[in-house]
């Protein structure tokens, strides 16, 4: 990964949404959703994110591709920066990147016919005419397991797991490098889950993709990550290949993640070390470590002093002044 | 709380800026100005007097001159003086608003006391006959336009009493009330078809509410879902219609006033505006806007006592 | 009776069938579904969203919205007792007290306009005729139990003031207030971040060994089943699939529907790759589940079946003991009964 | 006879000011001209309509001419104060008439009958008691003018400002008050000259903008009088359903709907299509719809036997357009406006301008039925009241429905009024110095059947001139219980009779 | 509640509208499930057809006044009496059908068209642009919309046109508001997100994506105002503003003229005052539905 510019890189980014109140939005303070992340995505890999809710992995997803200006830091495509490019410019890097949600139902315009949603950023990239337009659709459709018949049909006559395909459809038109996946199967039903993972995996090898996934469920991050970055409160608290992390998780805040999952088997069940308390507010995080009110070996320096992530052994990154 | 208060008020002061500008633009863009109107009633008009009445009342001002005068007069509590009557324009509104007030009062009181227990029994009682026949009832409410309903409640009088309602300022207080209570029942049954549809529709809205499911789960019974835990949630946003009513009651009693002949500022008003009484039309729309917007603040602190959700802080 | 509640069953569910009448159909949302609960015993019910677990508990609680909602057939004897068969107020009496429910999304689950405190004694004034500052009294008590700090704070607090951890504890105290026999908990940490569903779940483990109450778990995270479920139920459109002890369902499923569904998750720790970039793919059950409005003739998992043969698509499965405390409704119970790997 | 009680009248609308010199309008004239004396004033105790011979004492006990007719020298009543107890003098008097001919300003803003007084040069007062207005020309009429219910005495040291919202007079009744379209209420005045009168403690106006609750409220029982000449026939049928033992008259009321006609722009500047729109007019339509058949039809004078001065029924039926032969009429009109290349399917488009009121758009909606006979196809255009009179003064108008007041049954005010060239009310600017001639020559005419002969002649040209096409002269009524006693109407005015002094309550 | 006597399935979906297939049978559903919006919708197209044939279904001419027929009672010619001009009461009518629908119809539009463009750009816009339009539906939400349809006329006169515009005027705060709110929620969607990931001009997923969405709540929104335009339409006219003679405007037709004769001719007060409260009471019952029916959160 030394030598071509990795497809994506983000350097000390940060999202600070001010929140307004009152009839005058006056500003009160600012919601602290990524607080200085840095991490590179290559050719033809799965960086995950994960962490809990609210942590700002969709915030980093979201500025990556600009739908959302950072509030600073840089984000790099192929080594350009796209952080303070225009509308008008950013237009031929909107087809190099793209993004597939949460939500099955809400990301599907419902008054829109399937082939128009996925056909629809060919049109106004002014890619292909009408009939090349819709051979491409077509053939997106047949791509990701759809049924080209289906084409006519609103996204109501879909399923979940099919409207994700449309989604993915939608996201693959433009025959992009890079895929921001949010939660792309948090959504589903667990049969349909594989098909969707399975999908995604496909696609990667035939088209040499890049996906920064968010998740949430460590079991599927595992199970498609090349490398995972752990967020809590707007930070990278641990950034590590998927194995290792997996198998050996430094930060106390990826033991307890790890602690907290269920194993789907009966035979494994353990006494789990359960963390407790709740995640606190990004708009106040806690000073110093962010994690230091829930962490069981939280020192007086964790209190005050901010971990940065530095590389530990073996090349992981890890961010705790403990470890 | 303090400085929501404020900022709350700052806006008010805005919306009425604006609401100065609009009826002062909208008032001179009228054709006919108050001296033909004066000269009108004489039949006659005489071009040297004419110009003297215009200058007598500021009318030859640039508009600017002529709103800065307005303003800066209210500012310092001075309406200036009407048109039609030269005598004070504060003279002329001021008896007047008790009685506007207390009939808008009272259609209020009416629609309230029973636009919500009918909303309720027509939402606990959904798709029955009588939720039906709630239904038409309220929306014979708001169908019928109040000037017919009141011609025909007045037909009714002299139907069956031989004599019609009068608005007589000589009644005792008591009398003047039950006067009162026949316009405010016209006005009142479109603001209570309102409210019973909004209670109505908020209520069936609440009822589908996980949290009532919840309290179904612990076995409460029906009547303490519906008057314990929806009616509660439910009340809140009628309490904005309450709001947003009271303004619309303005406009109801403009015809009902008419018709029923009270004397009050909604009449008032629509006789002003055709006279052209400048002074009385602008402090009059000033005082119903700050009527409005009065009410408007009210019902958002109302809510912050209803619903510990709203808060008002800072 | 006394006697009975220890060593005998709870609830038995025999035949339970809850239909939706629509534009679209009947919906068999609930289709002769039968179970038992010990006390003490965790049953769970797993299955495909929209395979009917929420409306089988709903109607356990007989709170099946109706029209269009029917339950038509069935007995659910809650000691002794069909609740089906009681008049609404003696309903009324066992819902919260005997059988009580917690919902899948806390945010909403409770009343924004009443205080935590006041929710959770309701259902004391309700069933045990507690005094209003009895009540109060106690509710802090559970909240407390429920281990939500600061409880006497909290119960004078509103539901969005906490966070959705806490308004789930809440809702636990609520339920278990007046113990009853039965728990029934609907997806309660699928709304949860991991680590707070961890939590949880640990708390309804405590508090059943502590009660001794039978509890239903809903749920479709196979991994919360089998950390806390002794016996588990498949469901699938509508229909009871299997039944099992978790050991032995996990070890051992006998529905192709199971087999698959074991197969598709990805497993921390589990996952085998000959490198870091390379992935096995997993198990996939190719199609959807059937609209439950419009079932194929026979067994419903037929169309998706790798194994489905003419007589799975003539006919309905019957449901039987395949292997000792196993059950499956399935015509080739033998070719899914192997171990995946 | 009794005394005391108050009696309740109501009244239409908000009057303008209670300055009855600066309105012409009976809103005004009624709840105020009991505040007020006359010089003279009509007595009706004899003869129903108002006329020079039936002019009476009031302020002046007695008045003489002088040889040439050209001084009316008046003896006026000694003891009168006014209402605030200043005394009554021959001062009183010229000042107010100095104002009306704009020789004095005491701040009245207007002045609508300044056309009146064309003749008037200056008014001497000799002593305190003796006032005398000095003529330019003799003019037997102005009698009838000083007696007329608008021509009240003004105090000379009260300004216009307060006459016009708190007015003093000498009259029966002291002002009350006046509250802004609600009510207006005057008082018996304690010491007024006449003694034992007036019978009543106060009279109360009620403002009751809508006339059928009005109606409904005086068949209640709520109101003992109305509006005089405010309800039109049809309204009497339904008060007289209503309550059928209250007396109702109806009389002519000296308002005339007639047609403004701007004969400086196309396409009336052709004198053709004046014709056939005046033929097209069915004015027994007006009065049969308009008028429940009680209107009359004329020419610019009051109509007999009401009026004095109108045109006998046979003359009136020669003036082309008044015939009654519909028929013939439509045909005429129409092979007129066939000859000028318009037909029913090109029909001549135009606007009927009137203002926004009933009274006004009534009429003019009649109006525009019956020209569609001529292929006349008419809109209307109906403006507001604040617009109406400048658009006819600036004439921007095609056609204009007019409905207009004439405070006394005199060739004096309806000439010089309407027809004068320059007089302020004469909206359709008709100029014609041989006509004027002889409106002054009819004016200084002592023989009344001379004059009169005259006055016919004039009024046959006028109409034949198209000056202002009369449609109809209106008559409405005015009802009141039995048991309020003396009230008396005239045949020809509704303005000269309100001083209440009489009236007493039988209950 | 209990379990029962097995039930008679096909009953149950007759009457949850199972066997409703085609235009016709969805009607029918419809119909019975909403009976008082069927009825709503029956009016509401009686009178449409009303206006729009008026020439035909009217017996008279509705200007043609006839002294003969002056304040005729009600007869085999005349089936609603006649009016003072002697004009044929129903045919009045019918015709003022016209008159009502168009004037209602058009302020609607009108309102609608602005309010919606108003609301989608500030929606969309935000902004100072959002917060200077706040301000103004602020503004013009402080008055009653009476007295602003009021002053509006007097301000541009009284015809057809104006009244249109008097009455579409005050409608816009309303509509725009419900549009700006629907818009916000609509902008954070992930189909505008994803629209905007595959670099689509804010044009396009306004007009594209957002608009569309909003037209269910602008449907039920504009049902819901047609009844009060008729009825603002009705109350202006009643004060001598609104629609001038001598279209037969139905509230011109109960106003001061008509009104003298409550006693010696109610129908003319009857009649046109049924006229104006049957067809808003068709709309207001139609409106109902259409929110049940449209607003999802509404559904029972
Ligand atoms: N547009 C916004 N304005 C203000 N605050 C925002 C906005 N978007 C997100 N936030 C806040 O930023 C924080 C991070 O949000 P983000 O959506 O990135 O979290 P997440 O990790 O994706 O959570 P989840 O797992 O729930 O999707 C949250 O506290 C959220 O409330
Ligand atoms: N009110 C209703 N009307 C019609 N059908 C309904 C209704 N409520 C539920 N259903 C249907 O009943 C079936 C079972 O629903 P249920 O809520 O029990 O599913 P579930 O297994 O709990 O799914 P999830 O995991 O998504 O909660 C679904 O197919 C649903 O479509
Ligand atoms: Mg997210
Ligand atoms: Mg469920």
């Amino acid at each position: 990964m030394s030598n071509p510019p990795p497809v994506i890189e983000v350097t000390d980014l940060k999202k600070h949404f001010p929140i307004r109140k009152g009839l005058l939005r006056r500003l009160v303070g600012h919601v602290h959703a990524v607080d200085g992340v840095s991490f590179s995505i290559g050719q033809a890999e799965t960086i995950a994110v994960v962490g809990e809710s609210g942590c700002g992995k969709s915030t980093v997803g979201r500025t990556i591709l600009r739908l959302i200006q950072p509030t600073a830091g840089t984000i790099k495509v192929n080594g350009t920066d796209i952080t303070t490019l225009s509308r008008h410019e950013m237009r031929p890097y909107r087809r190099q990147m793209q993004i597939v949600f949460q939500d099955p139902f809400a990301s599907l315009n419902p008054r829109m016919r399937a082939d128009d949603i996925v056909g629809e950023p060919l049109m106004v990239h002014g890619i292909a005419n009408k009939k090349e337009r819709a051979e491409q659709v077509a053939e997106l459709f047949v791509r990701v397991g759809l049924r080209p018949q289906q084409a006519r049909n609103f996204p109501h006559e879909f399923s979940g797991g099919q409207r994700q395909r449309i989604s993915i459809a939608r996201a693959l038109a433009l025959n992009p490098k890079f895929i921001v996946a949010d939660e792309p199967v948090s959504a589903l039903d667990v049969s349909i889950q594989a098909q969707v993972l399975n999908l995604m995996v496909r696609l990667q090898r035939s088209e040499g993709l890049s996906y920064l996934f968010i998740s949430h469920n460590l079991a599927v991050v595992e199970h498609i990550a090349h490398r995972v970055a752990v967020m809590y409160l707007g930070r990278i608290v641990e950034f590590a290949d998927t194995a290792d992390l997996f198998a050996n998780p430094q930060h106390p805040y990826t033991e307890a993640l790890l602690a907290a999952i269920p194993v789907p088997d009966p035979a494994m069940k353990r006494t789990r070390h359960i963390m407790q308390g709740d995640v606190p507010s990004p708009i106040n995080p806690p000073l110093g470590c962010h994690f230091h009110p829930r962490c069981p070996i939280a020192t007086e320096r964790c209190r005050v002093e901010v971990p940065l992530l530095k590389p530990g052994a073996d090349g992981r990154m890890v961010a705790c002044h403990l470890r | 709380m303090g400085s929501y208060l404020i900022r709350r008020i700052l806006l008010m002061l805005l919306t009425l800026f604006g609401v100065s500008v609009l009826i002062f633009t909208l008032l001179r863009l009228v054709p006919g100005n108050i001296a033909d109107i004066l000269f009108d009633a004489a039949g006659m008009i005489d071009p040297v007097e004419k110009q003297k009445i215009i200058r007598e009342l500021g009318l030859d001002q640039p508009l600017v001159v002529q709103y800065m005068q307005w303003i800066s007069g209210l500012l310092r509590g001075d309406l200036g003086f009407s048109y039609i009557s030269e005598k004070p324009t504060i003279d002329e509104i001021a008896p007047r608003i008790p009685i506007t007030a207390s009939l808008a009062a009272m259609a209020l009181t009416l629609s309230v006391i029973t636009g919500v227990p009918l909303g309720v029994i027509s939402a606990v009682r959904q798709n029955t006959k009588l939720d039906y026949a709630l239904r038409v009832f309220s929306l014979s409410g708001l169908s019928l336009p109040s000037f017919w309903l009141g011609l025909l409640i007045l037909m009714g009088f002299v139907h069956w009493f031989g004599t019609i309602p009068i608005y007589d300022r000589n009644n005792t207080p008591l009398e003047q009330l039950a006067f009162m209570l026949v316009p405010a029942m016209a006005v009142g049954y479109r603001a209570s078809a309102l409210i019973m549809r909004l209670t109505r529709s908020s209520m069936l809205e609440v009822l589908r509410q996980d949290y009532i499911r919840t309290a179904r789960s612990k076995g409460v019974s029906d009547t303490g879902v519906n008057y314990d835990h929806a009616l509660r949630n439910a009340v809140v946003p009628v309490i904005t219609i309450i709001g947003i009513e009271a303004a619309f009651l303005i406009g109801g009693l403009i015809v009902t006033e008419t018709v029923f002949n009270i004397p009050g500022v909604a009449r008032f008003l629509v006789e002003a505006i055709r006279m052209r009484d400048y002074p009385i039309v602008q402090n009059l729309v000033m005082f119903i806007a700050f009527s409005v917007v009065t009410i408007n603040l009210l019902v958002d602190l109302a809510y912050s006592l209803i619903d510990p959700r709203i808060r008002i802080t800072d | 009776m006394d006697q009975q509640v220890n060593t005998q069953d709870v609830l038995k569910v025999n035949g339970l069938t809850t239909y939706f009448f629509t534009r679209r159909g009947v919906v068999k949302a609930v289709d002769d579904v039968s179970f038992t609960v010990r006390a003490g015993e965790t049953l769970a019910i797993v299955g495909e969203s929209g395979c009917g677990k929420s409306i089988t508990a709903l109607s356990l609680m007989r709170l099946i919205p109706s029209p269009p909602g029917r339950t038509i057939a069935g007995t659910v004897m809650l000691d002794g007792t069909d609740l089906l068969q009681l008049s609404e107020p003696k309903m009324r009496q066992m819902r919260g007290n005997k059988i009580s429910m917690i919902f899948q999304e806390p945010m909403t689950a409770l009343n924004p306009l009443l205080t935590i405190g006041r929710q959770v004694a309701e259902t004391l004034i309700l069933h045990q005729n507690m005094s209003r500052q009895a009540a109060q009294a106690r509710a802090v008590e559970m909240l407390k139990f429920v281990k939500i700090p600061e409880a006497e704070q909290r119960a004078r607090e509103y539901p969005h003031q906490l966070s959705g951890g806490m308004r789930q504890r809440a809702m636990i105290a609520m339920a278990l207030a007046c113990n009853p026999r039965v728990l029934i908990c609907d997806e309660p940490t699928t709304a949860l971040d991991v680590t707070i569903q961890a939590q949880i779940l640990e708390l309804i483990v405590e508090l059943q060994r502590n009660f001794g109450t039978a509890v239903i778990l809903i749920t479709h995270d196979l991994g919360v089943v089998a950390e806390t479920a002794h016996r588990v139920i498949v469901m699938y459109a509508g229909r009871k699939v299997e039944e099992a002890s978790a050991e032995e369902l996990f070890h051992r499923p006998l529905h192709p529907y199971m087999n698959g569904l074991l197969g598709s998750i990805p497993r921390v720790g589990l996952t085998k790759r000959a490198t870091a970039s390379e992935h096995v793919a997993l198990q996939e059950i190719p199609g959807i589940v059937p609209a439950l409005n419009d079932l194929p003739i026979g067994c419903a998992f037929a169309p998706r079946c790798p194994n489905a043969g003419d007589k799975c698509r003539a006919a309905i499965p019957p449901f039987e003991e395949k292997l000792p405390g196993h059950f499956a409704a399935c015509w080739h119970s033998d070719v899914g009964a192997k171990v995946p790997t | 006879q009794k005394s005391g009680g108050t009696l309740r009248v109501t009244h239409r609308d908000n009057p303008p000011s209670a300055s009855i010199h600066e309105e012409a309008t009976i809103s005004t004239v009624m709840p105020f001209a009991s505040v007020y004396n006359n010089l003279v004033q009509f007595d009706l105790s004899t003869d129903r309509q108002n006329r020079l011979e039936t002019v009476s004492p009031e302020l002046a006990t007695a008045w003489s001419w002088s040889e040439d007719g050209r001084r009316l020298s008046m003896k006026l009543r000694a003891g009168v104060r006014w209402h605030d107890g200043m005394p009554f003098t021959s001062a009183d008097v010229k000042c107010t008439w100095e104002q009306l001919i704009g020789q004095r300003d005491i701040g009245l803003r207007k002045n609508p009958r300044r056309s009146w007084y064309f003749n008037l040069k200056s008014v001497e007062a000799s002593g305190p008691q003796d006032v005398t207005f000095i003529l330019a020309e003799p003019q037997p009429s102005f009698l009838v003018l000083l007696a007329g219910g608008m021509s009240p005495v003004y105090p000379c040291h009260v300004n216009g400002a307060q006459m016009r919202t708190h007015p003093i007079g000498t009259g029966p009744f002291r002002f009350g008050e006046l509250k802004q379209n609600e009510s207006m209420r005057v008082v018996r005045n304690p010491d007024y000259w006449k003694p034992g009168k007036p019978f009543l403690d106060a009279i109360e106006f009620t403002i009751i903008a809508n006339r059928s609750t009005s109606v409904l409220a005086f068949g209640a029982g709520k109101f003992d009088l109305t509006l005089t000449g405010d309800l039109p026939p049809s309204m009497v049928d339904e008060v007289r359903a209503q309550a059928p033992s209250t007396i109702c008259e109806v009389q002519t009321t000296n308002t005339q709907a007639n047609l403004l006609i701007n004969r400086d722009r196309p396409p009336f500047d052709n004198a053709e299509i004046r014709r056939a729109l005046n033929l097209v007019i069915d004015r027994n339509a007006f009065i049969e719809i308009i008028g429940r058949g009680q209107f009359l039809i004329g020419a610019a004078m009051m109509p007999p036997p009401s009026g004095l001065w109108g045109m006998p029924a046979e003359d009136l039926a020669s003036v082309e357009g008044y015939g009654t032969d519909m028929a013939t009429r439509r045909a005429q009109a129409q092979g007129i406006m066939r000859k000028l290349g318009y037909g029913p399917d090109k029909p001549l488009r135009l606007k009927v301008s009137t203002r926004n009121i009933p009274a006004y758009r009534d009429p003019a909606v009649l109006l525009i039925d019956h020209i569609k006979h001529a292929y006349l196809e008419a809109d209307l255009e109906p403006i507001d009241t604040g617009a109406w009179y400048v658009r006819m003064l600036k004439k921007d108008y095609q056609v204009g429905l007019n409905v207009q007041g004439i405070g006394i049954d005199d060739p004096d005010v309806v000439f010089f009024e309407n027809f004068a060239c320059g007089s302020e009310r004469n909206y359709t600017a008709y100029c014609n110095k041989d006509m004027e001639a002889l409106f002054h020559r009819q004016s200084q005419m002592i023989d009344f059947a001379a004059r009169r002969k005259l006055v016919w002649e004039i009024d046959r040209k006028l109409q034949e001139d198209g000056a202002r096409p009369v449609i109809s002269h209106q008559r409405q009524g005015t009802c009141w219980w039995p048991y309020v006693k003396s009230i008396r109407l005239s045949s020809n005015s509704i303005y000269n009779h309100w001083r209440f002094e009489d009236v007493w309550l039988d209950r | 509640m209990s379990v029962t006597v097995p039930l008679d399935h096909n009953a149950e979906l007759r009457r949850a509208g199972a066997f409703a297939h085609g235009f016709f049978g969805q009607a029918r559903f419809l119909a019975r499930r909403y009976p008082l919006g069927a009825a709503g919708a029956i009016i509401l197209i009686f009178f449409i057809l009303c206006g729009i044939f008026a020439e035909w279904v009217a017996p008279m001419d509705p200007l043609t006044t006839n002294a003969k027929y002056s304040l005729a009672a009600p007869s085999a010619r005349n089936w609603m009496g006649a009016d003072m001009m002697g004009r044929d009461e129903f045919s009045r009518i019918v015709h003022g059908a016209r008159i009502s629908l168009m004037v209602a119809i058009s302020a609607t539009g009108l309102g609608a068209i602005f309010g919606v463009s108003i609301g989608l750009a500030s929606g969309y816009i935000g902004g100072w642009f959002d917060l200077v339009f706040q301000r103004v539906v602020d503004v013009l939400q402080s008055l009653p919309l009476l007295v602003m349809a009021l002053v509006i006329t007097a301000a541009l006169g009284p015809s057809l046109e104006n009244t249109i515009i008097a009455i579409a005027l005050p409608l816009i705060p309303s509509v725009s508001r419900v549009i700006r709110s629907n818009t916000l929620s609509l902008r954070e969607m992930p189909f505008v997100e994803a629209a905007q990931a595959a670099g689509m001009s804010e044009w396009r997923i306004a007009i594209r994506h957002v608009l569309p969405n909003t037209l269910a709540p602008l449907i039920v929104l504009a049902t819901a105002q047609l009844g009060s335009t008729i009825l603002t339409e009705a109350s202006l006219s009643f004060l001598g503003l609104g629609v001038p003679e001598p279209h037969p405007s139905w509230g011109r037709m109960l106003s001061e003229s008509a009104a003298e004769y409550v006693r010696t001719a109610p129908w003319l007060v009857i009649f046109p005052g049924l006229a104006i409260s049957l067809i808003v009471f068709g709309t207001n019952l139609l409106g109902d539905a259409m929110r049940d029916l449209l607003d999802p959160r509404q559904r029972s």
